[in-house]
């Protein structure tokens, strides 16, 4: 590890590198009750246990604000991370907003900051995310082209009011209206959480016309019990890429355009490859941008046999691949696509 | 202070009645739904007088004084301040109309002084009130209750029930001017002595000129400190009389007809007597000590009635608190208990049902079978008491609907519907008139004589001529043990005063007078 | 904890009713000595203006709540209204100072209009909050679906602002308390209002109109809202409804450990200020502390009970 | 509507509400009334368990409220799921699920009567840590719900739910619990005042404990059957602490305390549920939903009205009495003796 942080005079990255020589990595996130969170806190741990054994870096350290996705608890937090001098902080925000002064806070301390998992507007910050756009492109193309390019469908949107779902549900817009055989006879609010979609679909279901596909944000689990509670048969949904998603739609044998698709909770690997490479003082561009996770019906056995029901599909990154993602997207190549796990873990 | 400011007294002249009236009631009628409260009132308060008024439970008494004091509006007829007419609720017509209400109108988590802002501040300069308040309170009550033991800083929650009533009093008192003072049963829960300061200093208010009006079950302190005697009954006023020459009987006589005069020893054929030896013990104290017991012994037999008598807070609470909830070693209690609190506002009702529900709620324990209600087996339990208590308004009456006394009987008729073998009465009957006492003691000596026990606390001294034996109780220990024809009144107070020759009372800091009345407000009160 | 240093003599019973805050005071106290040995810079000015400034709206906020709980009411919505007031102020009142303010006025008179429906219809605040508690946070999401905006400059400025050797966050708290404290403990506004948590028979025969006073703290309650939302605008720089959907139930928490009561008729400004930075330390401890992710929210609830149950121990030797 | 009858059926005003939505459902759609009615009835029944455990807590008087139900949900369904894979046995899992709300509801009860410490600072506690134990369980877990249970849940001769129908003989069996039981009216006594009622011979610190165990067993009830019909999450139960405490007093129970209204929480839980329905219908913007939402409660609660000033005012320990007619009478005497 090198004394790549040259930006503070008393920075912590000047006092961590004098004492061990190893970075101290932080990671700070703003939410910890879904099963994508914890898969992606997991992955962190793992990969930075083993960075740990593999000398490359001297500690880190995870802290999930507790509550409901609070970001005063979070930036709380993040202060108090600061005290403990990080060399380079990793955060998962639960505000796009509301963390900005304290990353500039943590900039002008000299501390590595890589935002993942959500854009956010602090200039001083990296930002490593998944494009929404190829999300939803993702999630509704494959399914209009399933169902034939015709019928009814109901949009079961996310978490309204978050900026990644202001993005998605433009994108869904636009190819529905690239779509006019298709009609949209319902929008719920599934909030990408296939139990609140599961009512909310429930909600709506006695109100409209025959259903051909449900274009979703990784809430097809609950949207298709929804239409088995009703009675009805499964439209094309788009499942979650956890374990137990993957296998229902396996075990009941769906094949009418489903796909799952979600963003990749192993970006907080990347981010910590990231952050590694930027102590390192190797240049990495400001904004990455990272493939989202999706899994179609030729990869689904291959997924749903490696995945717990509560885990959540990650690309498995290596620093390696990541080196490479950096280049691709440096390049404007072809996003990696980096192997499917083989057994959970 | 201006505060303290008494109105002048109007000259020398001595012919009452010739002075100018403060407030009339003219044919006041007021109805609660089918209830006539008032039925036609006319009355009189002259300035500096003391106006004593009497009549049974739900004669009237509180609807008129709300109606005088202008908190209540009259269905007909009007109410006249200094010969005008006032509007209920017009604060300038009733400015000079203070009322001490029955029940204290303090706020329990407010200091002293801050309540007197509430109900003075019209008297209070705008900056510095607390500071005004506080002197202006503590020199009246130090004028009116000396040796009370309030500071103005105190929480009025951590003051005892009698200091309490006397912040009330003084609450009232405290205005700019002072044209009619409402005490509404002011004596119930002070002491012997508060009450004789007490009933001074509304002698010199009414020399000065301050009309008092003075509701009170107490007969005799009404003829001793009044001036003139109304009587109402049934929402009406049937007897209007000078105080001087009535005497006790005469007054009974005129509220209702049959009240039958408690006399000082109305049990003639007591049960036991009490020493032990001869009936079963059903309870016992053996040298009780702690939490305001300093060495208590006692032990009550089946079919007794024992009074624990003495000054308010002397311990006599504590000890209906251990045969209660017997958890230490030194009280040993055989039989099931019950019983009847005292403050039945606050641990009595349960204001949500009717009478029968709030009747039964001990009994239906014994009667349910496996954790089931019995609702026919309670109902008759419910209308024999209903019956046997005359209860106004029946069964199917809401609680909170029922006159003081009235929801009183039903709490008492609580405890005795069980199969409690030991009864703990609480000093249940403050405020509760003489005919519906006269049953409620006859009743007590007819469960007596069924075998059951009773123990009985009262501040009333007269009341434990009810009793079999009576404990006098002083700090925290037994300092009598009265028997039979030994139980009078003035045997109980030359007792429980009789402080000089008690060189022994342990005196701690902290733990006699006023501090530990305190102690006991919050535990009991 | 003017109350704590009065310089009388404290009697007993006196005692009893700050015991309370004084057990949350020490917690706080032993919080501060844990993160100091964990981490030394958290005594330094700088480390001290880091761990207290996430603390400062939810003192403020815990002061509205403290407000209605005197009054002997509760407020389910002060998370959402909080949210509210940050998007207002990194729209509106960057926009336009003027609009901004009259919006933020017109906030507060919603609140008072609040008070008076629940005093009239006479509806449980707890319920009745909560259905506000919907309304703030559509009327949030209303002017800013997404969360963004940004702060007025002078707003910012403040939240950066770093004074030499005096940790800035401890100005706020102590400003907006002590005038709480003058308010609500001091002055008759505060009267009326603890009188009609504690009997308002009593205030309605003084001739003092309960509504009036409910009015009076729920409009305080308000304007404290307010003031809560632009000091957590000033430190995130931006809106977002939910950013404060934590406070609703953590400024109760505060309250209570700060010796505050459901029963209304007691306010206790010092001591929802203690109680409202030692939950706020709490999360701070989490992060200094190397517990597990999965064990984190178990040792906040943990530190909870503890506070409380030491302050029922004291109250116990008290008695 | 006649305010005397609304007065002594409170639990109108939940019917009336979740009719008029219906109608304005089927206004929009015109069609599928009944399926309406008949979805909202499949989706309704767990908002009125764990509603009908939070009635129980909150009719044990003032301050009395349980907001461990979300984390108990939640965790309740991982231990139920976990269980029922496990024995293969899906009476095992509810079972064990009621076994983790009494669990957690002993935390809350020992915290709150024996440390006493206020109702919903003890049950927020209690909750965090069992949402500890839900993200503990939720990083390993494998198991998937009973297929068998699932299909029980989803059942719906003549298009009524079974689920509804079990639960409608729930809720019977708490009216029968509160009218007919010396449990249930201790419960109604000391919610009323529970001075009077320890002195009426009630053994207040038994009702009480037994109200917050009914909470966490019918908790714990929701979430084991929650996670077969949905899933097991650790935010399964979330949503349902608000909705609890809403549909309980919408439903017309007294949040002072002393009064139950079980009827009353269907009436609220299927308004809620097909006020949901009815925003994702018309498909409004999230802020409209809220707005909707919370004018909706506003202006039921507001038009209904409350009874007495002193006893409506929210959570108040009864530390002393509130004289009973205090907005038009001083009734009784010596009321802060
Ligand atoms: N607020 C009220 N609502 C209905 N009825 C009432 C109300 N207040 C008084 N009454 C009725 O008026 C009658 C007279 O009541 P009032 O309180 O004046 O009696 P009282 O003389 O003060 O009795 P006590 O000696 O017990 O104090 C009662 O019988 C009662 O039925
Ligand atoms: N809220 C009420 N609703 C209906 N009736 C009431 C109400 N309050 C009082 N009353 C009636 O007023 C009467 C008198 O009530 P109050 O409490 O003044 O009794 P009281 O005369 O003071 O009795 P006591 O001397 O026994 O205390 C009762 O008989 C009761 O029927
Ligand atoms: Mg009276
Ligand atoms: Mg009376």
């Amino acid at each position: 590890a090198g004394c790549g942080s040259t930006g503070g005079s008393d920075s912590a990255a000047g006092t961590a590198a004098a004492g061990g020589g190893k970075p101290f990595i932080a990671l700070s996130n703003g939410f910890i009750g879904n099963g994508w969170r914890q898969t992606m806190i997991a992955k962190f741990e793992a990969a930075a246990e083993q960075a740990r054994k593999d000398g490359l870096i001297d500690k880190y350290k995870v802290v999930n604000a507790p509550g409901e996705n609070s970001a005063t608890e979070q930036v709380a937090q993040i202060k108090s991370l600061l005290l403990q001098k990080p060399d380079a902080l990793l955060i998962d925000p639960s505000s796009p907003t509301a963390l900005k002064p304290v990353i500039q806070q943590a900039c002008t301390a000299g501390v590595k900051v890589v935002v993942f998992d959500s854009a956010i507007d602090a200039p001083c910050a990296h930002v490593l995310q998944n494009s929404f756009t190829d999300w939803a492109t993702q999630a509704a193309k494959p399914l209009l082209d399933g169902i034939g390019g015709k019928g009814s469908v109901i949009v079961s949107r996310g978490v309204v009011g978050s900026q990644p779902e202001a993005e998605m549900y433009e994108t869904t817009k636009k190819i529905l209206a690239e779509h006019p055989d298709v009609k949209t006879v319902a929008t719920v609010t599934g909030m990408c959480d296939g139990a609140t979609a599961q009512k909310a679909v429930l909600g709506v279901l006695s109100s409209v016309p025959k259903v051909d596909g449900v274009i979703g944000c990784g809430d097809g689990h609950g949207v298709a019990q929804a239409f088995a509670t009703a009675g009805k048969p499964a439209p094309a949904v788009t499942f979650e890429t956890n374990g137990r998603a993957l296998n229902y739609w396996k075990e009941k044998k769906i094949d009418n355009g489903s796909v799952a698709v979600m963003s990749d909770p192993g970006q907080s690997v990347a981010a910590l490859w990231e952050a590694l490479d930027l102590l390192d003082g190797r240049d990495v561009p400001k904004q990455l941008t990272f493939p989202i996770v999706l899994v179609e019906q030729k990869d689904l056995d291959a997924w749903a046999g490696a995945l717990k029901p509560d885990e959540y599909a990650a690309w498995p990154w290596t620093r390696e691949l990541f080196r490479q993602q950096v280049e691709a997207v440096k390049s404007g190549g072809e996003p990696v696509r980096p192997p499917i796990p083989s057994a959970a873990g | 202070m201006h505060v303290d400011n008494l109105p002048a007294p109007p000259g020398t002249e001595r012919d009452r009645a010739a002075r100018p009236p403060v407030v009339t009631a003219r044919g006041v009628t007021k109805a609660y739904g089918r209830t006539r409260a008032l039925a036609g009132v006319d009355l009189q308060v002259r300035a500096g007088e003391v106006l004593g008024l009497v009549g049974h439970n739900g004669a009237g008494k509180s609807t008129l004084m709300r109606v005088l004091a202008g908190l209540e509006s009259c269905d007909a007829g009007a109410v006249l301040v200094h010969g005008e007419e006032a509007p209920a609720g017009s604060a300038a017509a009733f400015g000079t109309v203070r009322m001490a209400y029955q029940e204290t109108s303090l706020c329990p988590d407010l200091t002293v002084a801050e309540n007197m802002w509430i109900s003075s501040r019209h008297c209070l300069p705008r900056l510095g009130w607390r500071r005004a308040a506080s002197t202006s309170v503590r020199r009246r009550l130090d004028e009116v209750f000396p040796g009370h033991g309030v500071t103005p800083r105190d929480r009025v929650e951590d003051l005892s029930l009698a200091q309490r009533q006397m912040v009330e009093i003084v609450r009232a008192c405290l205005v700019d001017r002072l044209d009619l003072l409402i005490l509404d049963e002011p004596t119930e829960s002070l002491g012997p002595d508060a009450a004789r300061t007490l009933y001074a200093y509304v002698r010199r208010l009414a020399e000065a000129g301050t009309a008092v009006l003075l509701i009170s079950h107490r007969i005799r302190e009404v003829l001793s400190a009044a001036d003139r005697v109304v009587v109402l009954r049934d929402g009406a006023v049937t007897a209007d009389r000078a105080a001087a020459g009535m005497t006790e009987p005469d007054v009974l006589t005129l509220m209702g007809a049959h009240v039958a005069v408690p006399s000082e020893r109305t049990g003639t054929a007591h049960a036991a007597t009490g020493d032990g030896t001869g009936a079963r013990v059903v309870a016992e104290l053996r040298d009780a000590r702690g939490g305001g017991l300093h060495g208590v012994s006692l032990r009550i037999a089946a079919g007794e009635v024992v009074g624990l008598a003495g000054l308010a807070g002397q311990g006599q609470q504590e000890v209906l608190e251990r045969l209660w909830r017997p958890a230490r070693r030194d009280t040993e209690v055989s039989v099931t208990r019950a019983y009847v609190p005292g403050d039945r506002q606050r641990s009595g009702l349960l204001p949500l049902w009717n009478v029968g529900d709030n009747l039964v709620v001990t009994a239906m324990r014994g009667i349910a079978r496996r954790g089931l209600r019995r609702i026919a087996d309670e109902r008759d339990v419910v209308r024999h008491w209903v019956e046997r208590l005359a209860v106004k308004g029946g069964a199917d009456a809401g609680i909170t609907e029922l006159s003081g006394g009235n929801q009183q009987k039903v709490v008492v008729a609580r405890a005795f519907a069980s199969t409690a073998g030991l009864v703990l009465l609480d000093d249940p009957f403050r405020g509760v008139d003489v005919h519906t006492k006269t049953e409620l003691y006859r009743l007590i000596r007819e469960e007596a004589a069924k075998g059951r026990s009773i123990v009985w606390y009262s501040s009333e001294n007269a009341e434990m001529a009810h009793c079999d034996r009576v404990h006098v109780f002083r700090a925290g220990r037994t300092v009598a043990e009265l028997a039979g024809e030994e139980i009078s009144e003035e045997r109980i107070i030359a007792v429980s005063f009789a402080e000089s020759d008690e060189p022994d009372v342990p005196k701690e800091p902290g733990e006699s007078g006023a501090p530990d009345r305190a102690a006991h407000g919050r535990t009991h009160g | 904890m003017a109350e704590l240093l009065a310089p009388t003599l404290p009697g007993r019973a006196r005692m009893r009713h700050s015991a309370p805050a004084a057990v949350s005071a020490l917690a706080l106290i032993a919080m501060i000595g844990v993160c100091s040995t964990l981490q030394p810079g958290v005594l330094s000015v700088q480390g001290l203006t880091l761990v207290l400034s996430a603390t400062v709206p939810l003192v403020i906020a815990a002061q509205a709540q403290m407000t209605l709980m005197a009054v002997g009411d509760i407020d389910l919505g002060i998370g959402a209204f909080v949210g509210l007031v940050t998007v207002v102020t990194a729209t509106k009142l960057s926009s336009s100072p003027l609009v901004g303010g009259l919006v933020l006025l017109g906030l507060v008179a919603a609140y008072a209009l609040l008070g008076l429906l629940i005093h009239l219809r006479r509806v449980p605040s707890l319920i009745a909050t909560l259905g506000a508690s919907f309304v703030w946070l559509g009327l949030g999401l209303f002017l800013l679906p997404t969360p963004g905006g940004s702060t007025p400059e002078w707003l910012a400025a403040f939240g950066a602002w770093q004074p030499a050797g005096f940790p800035a966050p401890l100005l706020p708290i102590l400003l907006v308390t002590a005038l709480v404290h003058l308010l609500a403990s001091r002055g008759s506004a505060g009267v009326r209002m603890r009188a009609l948590g504690s009997n308002p028979v009593a205030l309605g025969r003084a001739g003092l109109r309960p509504l009036t006073s409910r009015v009076i703290a729920y409009a305080t309650a308000g304007g404290l809202g307010v003031v809560s939302g632009l000091a957590l605008a000033s430190q995130t720089g931006g809106g977002d409804v939910s950013s404060a959907s934590s406070y609703t139930l953590m400024t109760v928490a505060a309250v209570i450990l700060g010796g505050g009561s459901f029963s209304g008729g007691v306010a206790v400004p010092w001591g929802a200020a203690v109680g409202g930075v030692t939950l706020g330390l709490v999360s701070v401890v989490l992060s200094l502390l190397d517990v597990r992710s999965d064990l984190q929210s178990a040792v906040q609830g943990g530190i909870v009970l503890a506070v409380l149950a030491g302050r029922v121990l004291v109250g116990k030797v008290l008695r | 509507m006649n305010l005397r009858v609304t007065r002594s059926r409170p639990w109108i005003w939940g019917f009336a509400a979740a009719a008029l939505i219906w109608l304005v459902i089927l206004a929009i759609s015109g069609q599928g009334g009944g399926q309406t009615l008949s979805l909202a009835l499949s989706l309704a029944p767990y908002l009125v368990i764990v509603g009908l455990g939070q009635m129980l807590v909150v009719t044990a008087g003032p301050g009395n409220i349980d907001v461990s139900v979300a984390p108990v949900i939640s965790l309740a369904g991982f231990a139920s799921v976990a269980v029922s894979a496990g024995t293969g046995s899906a009476l095992a899992g509810v079972l064990a699920g009621i076994g983790v709300g009494l669990v957690v509801a002993v935390v809350s009860t020992v915290a709150i009567l024996g440390l006493a410490i206020p109702p919903i600072i003890a049950t927020l506690a209690a909750g965090l840590v069992a949402s500890s134990v839900t993200l503990h369980l939720a990083g390993g877990f494998t198991a998937v719900p009973d297929p068998g249970l699932r299909e029980l849940l989803n059942l719906r001769p003549l298009g009524v739910p079974a689920l509804a129908v079990a639960i409608a003989a729930l809720t019977w069996l708490t009216v029968v619990l509160l009218r007919r039981t010396v449990y249930g009216r201790s419960l109604i006594a000391v919610g009323q005042n529970r001075r009077a009622a320890e002195r009426a011979g009630v053994p207040v610190s038994r009702v009480i404990a037994t109200a917050y165990l009914l909470s966490g067993a019918l908790a714990g009830l929701t979430g084991a059957l929650l996670a077969t019909y949905i899933a097991p999450s650790a935010d399964l139960g979330t949503r349902y602490l608000l909705d609890s405490v809403a549909v309980v007093v919408i439903g017309g129970t007294l949040i002072s305390g002393g009064r139950a209204v079980p009827v009353g929480v269907w009436g609220a839980a299927l308004f809620f549920i097909l006020l949901d329905g009815l925003v994702n219908l018309v498909g409004w913007s999230t802020a409209a939903q809220n707005l909707l939402k919370g004018g909706l409660v506003l202006f039921v609660l507001f038009l209904a009205g409350g009874g007495d000033r002193a006893r409506s005012t929210a959570p108040r320990l009864r530390r002393r009495p509130r004289p009973a007619a205090a907005t038009t009478t001083t009734t009784g005497d010596n009321s802060d003796g």
